[in-house]
């Protein structure tokens, strides 16, 4: 399947783009985030810490176990700091 | 329920006139106005990056559960995004309820769920260089309370 | 700090942008107003009566213990007397500090004295005739939380 | 000595005055009440229950227990309802 992968604020600087549209088997988002760090240092970079990550499937917030079937768009970024 | 995320500067003083006139149901309105604060004043702006397919949803999501919890008349949340200058208006939530302590408790649970929840990042530009801010697990643990 | 005891309306809107106006320091505006409040859908307007000699140096102490307490930037109250319509603005509290936490706490402080320690006395008038608020209880047990 | 007793609210609808200049030799709060109380029904009808009122001598909360030596004003009035 292919889905659309987005990133924000220091995750989008170290991967060094905002959003690409990635091909993948992976089930689950920890799934992704494994083929992705193999992908290139840029990645491992972005992903070394997963604590320090939050994700959203489809715009809803969820964590790393979550199922990605059906997924459109897929997005990484730190905790939020809004307000 | 007005949400609105916008990069264009908003006028505080207007948005509370236009939010509390003609109310006779609810006596008690509470506004929360975050500016951009500059401790070392060595701050040149900020920039603030956001989602923008999810951020209007989520902040939708979390004002329908406080209008929910605390039978509010209303409420409004404005948020900015992009270049933001010292004092600058940097966003603004109102309630509007018929007793006080809803309007304020309701106002109190928009903020922490908007500081940790609703899709935003911060970034301190100074002359130094520039730095993402970081959350804050006080931030992060606000939200056990409600 | 500023405190206004007064009969004139006051313009909401106009208070909270000149308060928040230029701030660096602050991060943080909270805001209260009191609309007066019709749920029966028959009162024609709201008398208050006050102590002119002791209101203002009542509030002033309240003020300044908030001030105290939270460190705050700065405070505003503005409470008006004589007679008010419908939906009109009561009085109004405006608070600013570095974080929010400091700036919603001390608008609640200071709405829970001048609710119960400031001397002003509200009287209903509808078409059935007039009558004089009562204290609640809670307004008193509200102060034991400080 | 003399003192100026003020009378707000429902006070000093019932008084029918807001306020007047007192002779008195009370010592306290409780005891300017006990002489105002055997003057006149309506004073009577107005101190009638002293726990639903309040005091304040020289601009200052206080109790009916407080000495009244030295003030110039005396004032009653139900809880207040500001806000």
């Amino acid at each position: 399947m292919s889905v659309d992968v987005l990133y924000f604020a220091w995750v989008r600087e170290r991967i060094g783009l905002p959003r690409e549209r990635v091909e993948t088997q992976a089930e689950t988002v920890a799934d992704l985030v494994a083929e992705l760090t193999a992908r290139e240092a840029r990645y491992e970079a972005a992903f070394a810490d997963p604590t320090a990550l939050r994700v959203a499937v489809d715009q809803q917030l969820t964590d790393f176990d979550a199922p990605l079937a059906g997924a459109r768009e897929v997005a990484f970024f730190p905790p939020m700091t809004g307000g | 329920m007005q949400v609105r995320v916008q990069e264009e500067p908003f006028d505080m003083g207007g948005e509370l006139a236009g939010f509390a006139h003609g109310r006779r149901d609810a006596g008690a309105v509470v506004t929360f106005s975050g500016l951009v604060r500059d401790d070392t004043g060595d701050l040149s702006h900020l920039e603030i990056e956001h989602y923008p397919g999810m951020t209007t949803t989520a902040i939708e999501g979390i004002a329908s559960e406080a209008i929910r919890r605390w039978s509010l008349s209303d409420a409004l949340v404005i948020h900015r995004y992009g270049r933001l200058a010292p004092g600058a208006p940097i966003m603004m939530v109102a309630t509007a309820a018929p007793h006080r302590a809803d309007a304020f408790a309701a106002a109190e649970f928009l903020m922490d769920y908007l500081k940790s929840r609703a899709p935003f990042w911060k970034k301190e530009v100074t002359s130094a260089g520039e730095a993402w801010v970081e959350a804050k697990a006080e931030d992060e643990d606000a939200l056990d309370r409600w």
